[in-house]
């Protein structure tokens, strides 16, 4: 059987025997291994591409290439950092008995599953394969979201549902239309759909159709990628779910959900021309780092402020596809690269200290965790340092090449107007990291006594991502510099 | 560098040239006192009168607060070497000063700073109220004097275009003095300054001991005997120095710019003169003034700022 | 004897070997957190070698007038090389860092194990290298992306040691308060930066900074640009708001490095860019280096005057001397920008002067301000007093840092200033038309600055180490060890030294001076050997030494004629005008300025408030309080108003997320409606 | 003929939307969209006859048999269960809710223009009241405060995509229509278990109330 199927039913059998009841070492042992697999698989794959082979299943409808891999490869990474993590924070839960077997059965289930729902996305070269993944990816996120089973959780997962199916109905609308700009030419049967086939035959397509259909894809895609202005759900979700499927979220189907944009805008690039989808998400992407700015500056709550920095990311990669410059491109992808290593981090120390003060918000956090959750706090600081895009850090370099190729290119205002916007957010993230980090131990008269910090699984992680995401900084693995080349080529020279 | 002989000859000419400035410093004084007797009608002291007293004070016992410390002993002995090193810089007889090959100017003005840095700071050693009211009047006055004074002095320095006292001395003699309307506004400036700088009316009085308006006395209040004799002379020093600059500046005529015994003759008449001429003009101002309250200066000095600037602009543009 | 083929190989990998260095003092530091002691000495010694390193580089550059080239790392991701290259100017800088880094990494070793909580020691010797390994990135970095690191890295590690204290809320915000003006001003530079390097379609210096990139309004927005961003870390005024509150919540020998060479980072931009990076300088840009460089000068010193807080006071004399370095460029500016080479020399000699000197008495100062901090545990001036009693040495030493830095003869103050005057005289004699008055005015101005550092300083010496202690902490001070004092006497023999043979540091600069484009190697400056002289021998020189020897057998005399063989000194109290004097009825510091504070009461504009106190009734007064404050002018109606509005603006904004899923519902349906309607005009 | 047929449904599907609008009772809501599918149905039927394309067969039963039947079954019995019938006051009352409706459907209209160069009036018409359909059904989406109001619109939405694919396009490939189909059904199962939960949290279906997480 071949690889990349390997790479998708790995995580579907994790998903179900996590599902199923059984002791807890058993269930980790499978999560945690199941998903090293699938990241080995993902790696596998990868090099199998790079070796020269497209691997493929389903007569193409599932293709790998430069894109794909690259968005595989730092899913099933992120996967795997975050089943990990998953196991450190459930223990952490469950030594405070808040766990019960439906949590758990559902935890162990649906964080494999939503896994393969990204894989799967990033995987397909079929539009409407595609469609159906990212609306799996939705449905797996759901009741993580709810996991808590908080009055606000509901909350967040009923908006989250609505919006999210509003976006794919406008989504597979925008498949439809595209398709049907394609009557004819594209011919019958799965191949019709396929991404490569409209490559082929972008010459023919009806503009005004295709026109409509990218408008609606993007709409629809960009909500589940949360660009502005569809981003209003993705604070609430993050704030409600726990953090090890927040990272789901914030890494794989944020990349996913650009990458299903990338395909699109690539189809229509092709067909009409670079300005049509550019403009759009330009816009988009400029808009969204602008909405971010200033609930950065009044955040608060941890976790949401991290939303923020994913919308802010987002707008980012989006303005360096919208920028229309080989060099933003790859700055872009370099950018979803470098965000993909360094979000995780940010997530996992945010997350432990709002597990060991037992909220999020900032109030109940209380200042100078320094000195209560020193390596947390440590790790957390750093994180932002990294996300802010300061040097000497990956984000840094990826933003400077978009900047670059902005202040050269045809856009200079809308370049300056991200720069000022990346300023103001810098600042808004010192003021509120400074807020929570430094400070006055926490006075003894107040009687909620946060846990002591412990160096466990979770921490571990925690730690390594941080590790990894420095390291990172100085040294990419060539394979992945390969990736992100040919990734390049991909969504530049188009195909 | 120059040669050990010019070196030798300079130090000798300095020794000389201080020397007779110091020698002469106690009689400006005097004559001034005098002066302003006679104008009310007082018999005023002997001419001698400055010389009778540093030799007592001299001859006292040294004494000082138990709670100051050295800086306190340092103090009128740097503003005395700082007074008598500066006066090397200046032209008295000769059209060149004995040391202007070591700084013109700037290193004048700052000399004099050193000294008031050097008396301030030790005025507020002895924990006195008074020391601490007069260094901070003076350091104050001084501050506001500065531009003043300095713009004053460009203005005449620009005009010769250089700002060593030798070199300009002797360029204002080989051009003739020619009396631009520059130099009367720069003079009118810097004699208001000078008025400032040596402490008179209508910023400072000398001779009262009257809490509130003192200044420069204050802040010397509680020195005694030999320490207040190096004060007293250093001070008469540097206002003889201040008339002797304006005298350069403005009316160098009759410097000798020879050896030859009656040129030397002629010019230290001349200097005498025009020393003592401004001697009555100080004198005079003094007398027919009343003190300024210390929040009226600014005014004062903002006046001769304005005539030096002027000075320069009517020059220049 | 060294043998000079492997000191040449030394040189070669020196600067890359330092940051080197750096790096892993702060790896291994981070690591020793639990060991302070260990942490202090890994660090201050790295750092100590370090700077050795990269001075010894600089001081080759500087004799050789080559520049050593060389990369530093390659970011593989983006392909950006990290290259460096110390030029002659990076060298004079990376000099001076050296100079100071190295004595106050010794007193540090003392004084962080007082000053320094044990836990926070890892915290601050690892950021104490951040720092300065970023600030040398900075002045060797051949290219945008590296001198952008270096200055990230130098901002951020300075933020955290401003944070040290972080549990008093006026540091934590000092340290928001930099970074978040620092971060203003980068991205002021990236964007300067930016627009340059598309224009040359590189991001090497040498590329961008040949002075012909842009033309026209581009040229004078990128120049506004840039001087914005150096401007804030030079700390000029208007954006010097940061200054005086890090400066002083950092522990004291860091407080001298950011004063003695953090803000040379901002001078050397300003010079590197705005004067000479940019091509033939504009009229007005000197204009407004000179006018901003004057209102620094005097505001900074306006200030200084009426801090009691003595690093406070410190800080806004940095100001002040940041901005006479600033007046002499402007200078050099507006020579170049009329083409006078010469004068420019001199200008330019002139600023970088100061900049050394500036260095070495202010980190004096500084150290000497720590060493009281440390004796006395406060930093108020009215809490010292009779210090130079307990503490003789550390007081002689901050006497002659004051000495220099109010610019008197015989110190390293003079020279600077003394060079600077000749610029502007010259510059006055040489120009024509209008503009000429400029030049006596800012002479003029430059006079009162000095004036009035002289009188700041005699009250920071006097009311802090002269007559009765003030307060029992003052009584019971202790001198520092004397480890902490060698580095204040090596600073206080420099000052000396370099005030009496300025002609030393000429010789150095000419070659540095040679390398600026549009400066020429200039005629004569040094005079005599050991004094200077504005080119123009004939206009002035001066010999400080000479006039040294003048002023020593003043004093020689002075003693002599007071010397009284066999009559003892007498010592009586003071008198304290009838009643017993106590330190209360001493003069204090805030007495000492308010005449100034009235004379100013236009730029102060000083609130004052006296409540009496009265038992019995309003007729029998027991106690009368007395405050007064200045208005901070630039806080309250400039950035006051500005964050103000951001914020409001911020949670205006608040309404957008209001938690109604219709509201977000709509933005979606909006959205799709705008779209198709434009969609439907395209057809 | 066919075209009238298609033409016909169509319009009907958009005044059924229409009547949603104006409609508050729950039940009467939910047949409307019955209807609405069944309309698709039809719809779909014919273009299967007219252009012999018998894999719409396919599309036009998975029509009848879920969006008729199942989903409002399922609706219907969640509403059961609850007990409450009635919408409350929207956020727009009816008239200016009709108005808005209307302005919608000539943006609709208009943007439909773009079809008439190539393809057939037919075409145009079904994407215009496609588009209108999609607009109104979000327009519903936003103005209602019932959980159940916002799934049907929903819904509504979703058929005029569907209206699209079975009007505009030679049908999808099969596989991506069952598996859109079943997507749906999912997702409406998902929709009605969250409806339950928040009843059962809030005693309420108004989910104008969930507005708790701002900022």
């Amino acid at each position: 059987m071949n690889l990349l199927l390997w790479t998708l039913v790995v995580p579907l059998l994790t998903a179900a025997i996590g599902g199923l009841g059984g002791p807890r070492p058993f269930k980790e042992a499978t999560m945690a291994g199941g998903l090293a697999l699938t990241f080995a698989l993902c790696l596998a794959t990868a090099n199998q591409f790079l070796g020269g082979g497209t691997p493929a299943a389903f007569a193409d409808a599932l293709r790998v290439d430069g894109l794909s891999a690259l968005v595989l490869v730092l899913c099933g990474f992120v996967g795997l950092l975050s089943g990990v993590y998953g196991i450190g924070y459930l223990r952490r839960n469950e030594a405070r008995g808040l766990v019960t077997s439906r949590m758990r059965r559902e935890f162990y289930g649906l964080i494999p599953a939503y896994v393969f729902a990204m894989l799967l996305v990033s995987a397909s070269n079929n539009l409407g394969v595609m469609w159906i993944a990212v609306e799996l990816t939705t449905l797996a996120s759901v009741f993580l979201i709810t996991f808590h089973d908080r009055d606000t959780s509901l909350e967040a997962a009923w908006k989250f549902l609505v919006l999210g199916s509003l976006g794919l109905a406008f989504a597979l609308l925008g498949t439809v239309l595209v398709f049907a700009s394609g009557q004819g030419s594209l011919g019958e049967g799965m191949g019709a759909l396929h991404w490569t086939r409209f490559m082929q035959v972008t010459p023919e397509l009806h503009p005004f159709t295709l026109r409509l259909g990218v408008v609606f894809a993007l709409i629809g895609y960009g909500t589940k990628a949360g660009l502005a202005p569809m981003h209003t759900w993705k604070p609430d979700a993050y704030r409600e779910a726990p953090s090890p499927a927040v990272v789901l979220m914030a890494v794989g189907m944020l990349n996913g959900a650009l990458y299903c944009v990338l395909r699109i805008h690539l189809i229509s690039k092709a067909s009409l021309g670079p300005e049509f989808s550019e403009g759009l998400l330009l816009t988009l992407g400029l808009l969204s780092v602008l909405i971010a700015t200033p609930f950065v500056l009044i955040q608060w709550n941890i976790k949401r402020l991290l939303a923020y920095s994913s919308i802010e990311h987002v707008g980012i990669m989006a303005i360096g596809v919208g920028l229309g410059a080989q060099a933003a491109v790859f700055g872009a992808l370099l950018h979803m690269t470098y965000h993909s290593l360094a979000k995780p981090v940010a997530l996992f120390s945010a997350g432990t200290l709002a597990q060991l003060h037992s909220s999020s918000n900032f109030d109940r956090i209380g200042q100078g965790t320094f000195t209560r959750a020193p390596v947390a706090s440590a790790v957390f600081v750093l994180a932002t340092a990294i996300i802010t895009g300061s040097p000497p850090f990956g984000l840094f370099f990826s933003e400077i090449l978009i900047l670059r190729a902005g202040f050269s290119g045809s856009h200079p205002t809308a370049t300056a107007v991200f720069l000022a916007a990346l300023i103001v957010l810098f600042c808004g993230f010192a003021y509120q990291v400074g807020h929570l980090v430094l400070g006055p131990p926490r006075d003894p008269a107040d009687r909620r006594v946060p846990q002591p910090e412990r160096f466990d699984i979770g921490m571990a992680t925690a730690v390594a991502a941080a590790v990894i995401a420095v390291v990172s900084a100085f040294y990419l693995p060539a394979p992945l510099m390969a990736l992100i080349r040919a990734a390049t080529h991909v969504v530049w020279g188009g195909g | 560098m120059m040669s050990m002989q010019d070196a030798l000859l300079a130090a000798g000419a300095a020794l000389l040239h201080a020397g007779g400035l110091l020698a002469v410093a106690p009689l400006l004084k005097t004559v001034i006192k005098k002066m302003k007797a006679r104008l009310q009608n007082r018999q005023g002291p002997p001419l001698l009168q400055g010389y009778y007293d540093l030799a007592k004070l001299l001859r006292k016992e040294p004494l000082r607060s138990e709670v100051a410390s050295w800086v306190y002993v340092a103090g009128p002995r740097v503003y005395f070497a700082a007074a008598v090193a500066a006066t090397t810089l200046v032209p008295v007889v000769f059209a060149a000063a004995p040391l202007e090959a070591a700084g013109g100017i700037l290193l004048l003005v700052g000399t004099l700073a050193l000294g008031r840095f050097a008396l301030a700071t030790a005025a507020l050693d002895t924990g006195s109220p008074f020391g601490g009211m007069g260094a901070s009047r003076d350091m104050t006055i001084a501050a506001l004097a500065e531009p003043a004074l300095m713009l004053g002095l460009f203005a005449s320095a620009l005009a010769a275009g250089s700002m060593n006292l030798g070199v300009l001395v002797r360029t204002l003699v080989q051009e003739g003095v020619t009396l631009h309307p520059a130099d009367i506004l720069a003079f009118a400036g810097l004699f208001m300054i000078v008025i400032a700088e040596t402490g008179r009316i209508p910023v400072d009085n000398p001779a009262t001991h009257l809490e509130l308006t003192m200044i420069h006395e204050a802040m010397v209040l509680e020195y005694a005997g030999p320490d207040l004799a190096l004060v007293e002379w250093a001070s008469a020093v540097k206002e003889l120095l201040y008339l002797t600059l304006l005298v350069d500046l403005f009316m160098p005529v009759g410097i000798a710019t020879s050896a030859a015994p009656q040129a030397v003759l002629v010019a230290i008449v001349a200097w005498v003169g025009k020393v003592f001429v401004l001697a009555v003009a100080v004198t005079v101002v003094e007398s027919t003034n009343a003190k300024l309250r210390l929040f009226r200066v600014p005014e004062l000095v903002s006046i001769s700022l304005g005539l030096a600037f002027l000075a320069l602009a009517i020059r220049f543009l | 004897m060294v043998d000079t083929l492997n000191v040449d190989g030394l040189v070669a990998v020196g600067v890359p070997l330092a940051l080197a260095i750096r790096l892993t003092s702060v790896v291994v530091t981070l690591m020793l957190a639990r060991h302070a002691r260990a942490c202090r000495w890994v660090a201050l010694g790295a750092s100590t070698a370090a700077s050795m390193m990269t001075a010894g580089v600089a001081v080759r550059v500087i004799e050789s007038g080559r520049a050593i080239e060389g990369t530093l790392f390659r970011q593989a991701a983006s392909e950006t090389v990290l290259g460096y290259s110390v030029t002659p100017l990076s060298a004079w800088f990376l000099m001076v860092l050296g100079l100071i880094a190295v004595p106050v990494a010794l007193y540090s070793a003392g004084y962080f194990a007082h000053a320094v909580a044990r836990p926070r020691t890892a915290a601050v010797g690892a950021a104490v290298n951040a720092m300065l390994g970023g600030i040398e990135v900075v002045f060797v970095a051949d290219g945008v992306i590296a001198f952008l690191c270096g200055w990230e890295v130098m901002t951020l590690g300075t933020a955290a040691l401003v944070a040290t204290e972080h549990q008093s809320r006026q540091s934590r915000r000092a340290a928001y308060l930099f970074l978040a003006m620092s971060h203003v001003g980068t991205g002021c530079l990236m964007a300067g930066f930016m627009i340059l390097a598309s224009a040359a379609g590189s991001l090497s210096f040498p590329a961008i900074l040949s002075g012909h990139v842009v033309s026209g309004p581009v040229r004078h927005g990128v120049f506004a640009l840039f001087f914005i961003g150096f401007g804030v870390k030079a700390g000029l005024i208007p954006f010097h708001v940061w200054l005086p509150e890090a400066h002083p919540a950092a522990p004291s020998s860091v407080s001298a490095f950011m004063s003695a060479v953090l803000i040379t980072a901002g001078i050397y931009g300003l010079f590197r860019v705005c004067a000479f990076g940019l091509g033939t300088p504009d009229v007005n840009w000197a204009l407004v280096f000179m006018s901003v460089g004057t209102l620094s000068a005097i505001l900074g010193v306006l200030y200084a005057l009426t801090q009691t807080d003595i690093k406070r006071l410190l800080a806004y004399s940095t100001i002040e001397n940041s901005g006479i370095i600033s007046l002499g460029l402007g200078t050099a500016m507006m020579a170049l920008a009329d083409g006078r080479s010469t004068l420019a020399t001199v200008a330019a000699t002139a600023s970088l002067m100061h900049v050394l000197n500036h260095a070495i008495f202010k980190g004096l100062l500084f150290l000497g301000a720590g060493s009281v901090g440390m004796a006395t545990g406060t930093r108020h001036i009215e809490q010292f007093g009779g210090l130079l009693r307990p503490m003789p040495w550390t007081g002689l030493c901050f006497l002659v840092g004051a000495l220099a830095i109010s610019g008197l003869p015989l110190l390293n103050g003079f020279p600077s200033e003394w060079l600077t005057f000749q610029a502007l005289l010259l510059g006055f004699s040489s120009t024509p038309g209008m503009i000429r008055l400029t030049f006596p005015l800012a002479a003029a101005l430059l006079a009162l600055t000095s004036a009035l550092a002289a009188a700041c300083f005699v009250r920071a010496f006097g009311i802090s180490f002269l007559a009765l202690p003030r307060s029992r902490a003052a009584s019971e001070a202790h001198e520092s060890p004397v480890f902490m004092l060698v580095p204040l006497g090596f600073l206080a023999t420099l000052c000396v030294v370099l005030g009496l043979f300025p002609g030393g540091v000429l010789r150095a600069l000419e070659g540095i001076t040679a390398s600026l484009p549009g400066l020429q190697p200039p005629a004569a400056m040094v005079w005599d050997g050991l004094g200077m002289s504005s080119t123009l021998t004939s206009f002035d020189h001066v010999v400080p030494a000479m006039f040294g020897l003048a002023v020593l057998s003043g004093l020689i005399v002075s003693t002599a004629l007071t010397a009284r063989r066999g009559v003892a000194v007498r010592q009586a109290p003071t008198w304290g005008c009838g009643g017993e004097l106590t330190p209360r009825s001493e003069y204090t510091a805030t007495a000492f300025s308010k005449p100034l504070l009235m004379i100013f009461g236009a730029v102060y504009r000083p609130t004052r408030q006296v409540d009496a106190l009265a038992e019995v009734s309003p007729y029998f007064v027991d106690e009368v309080r007395y405050r007064t404050e200045i208005e901070p002018t630039f806080e309250r109606y400039f950035y006051g108003p500005l964050v103000r509005g951001v914020m409001q603006m911020a949670r205006g904004m608040k309404v957008l997320q209001a938690g109604s899923l219709h509201a977000y519902l709509a933005y979606v349906l909006v959205l799709a409606v705008i779209l198709l309607m434009w969609l439907g005009g395209t057809t | 003929m066919t075209a009238n047929v298609l033409i016909l449904s169509a319009a009907g599907m958009l005044v059924s939307a229409y009547l949603m609008v104006g409609q508050k009772a729950l039940f009467t809501t939910i047949r409307l969209y019955g209807l609405q599918s069944l309309l698709l149905a039809i719809v779909a039927t014919t273009m299967a006859v007219s252009e012999s394309r018998p894999e719409l067969f396919v599309t036009a039963a998975l029509t009848v048999a879920f969006k008729t039947i199942l989903i409002p079954w399922f609706l219907m019995r969640t509403v059961d269960r609850i007990g409450i019938h009635r919408e409350i006051e929207p956020f727009l009352n009816v008239p200016v809710s009709l108005l808005v409706c209307l302005g919608l459907t000539v943006v609709g209209y208009r943007v439909s223009t773009g079809f008439e160069e190539g393809a057939q009036q037919v075409t145009h018409h079904l994407i215009g009241v496609a588009l209108s359909l999609l607009l109104i059904g979000l327009f519903l989406m936003v103005t209602r405060k019932k959980a159940i109001t916002q799934i049907l619109a929903l819904l509504t939405v979703e058929n005029a995509v569907f209206l699209v694919a079975v009007g505009v396009t030679t049908g999808m490939p099969l596989i991506v229509e069952f598996g859109i189909a079943f997507d749906v059904i999912l997702a409406v199962l998902v929709l009605g278990i969250l409806v339950q939960r928040i009843v059962g949290r809030f005693e309420s279906m108004d989910v104008s109330r969930l507005s708790n997480l701002k900022g």
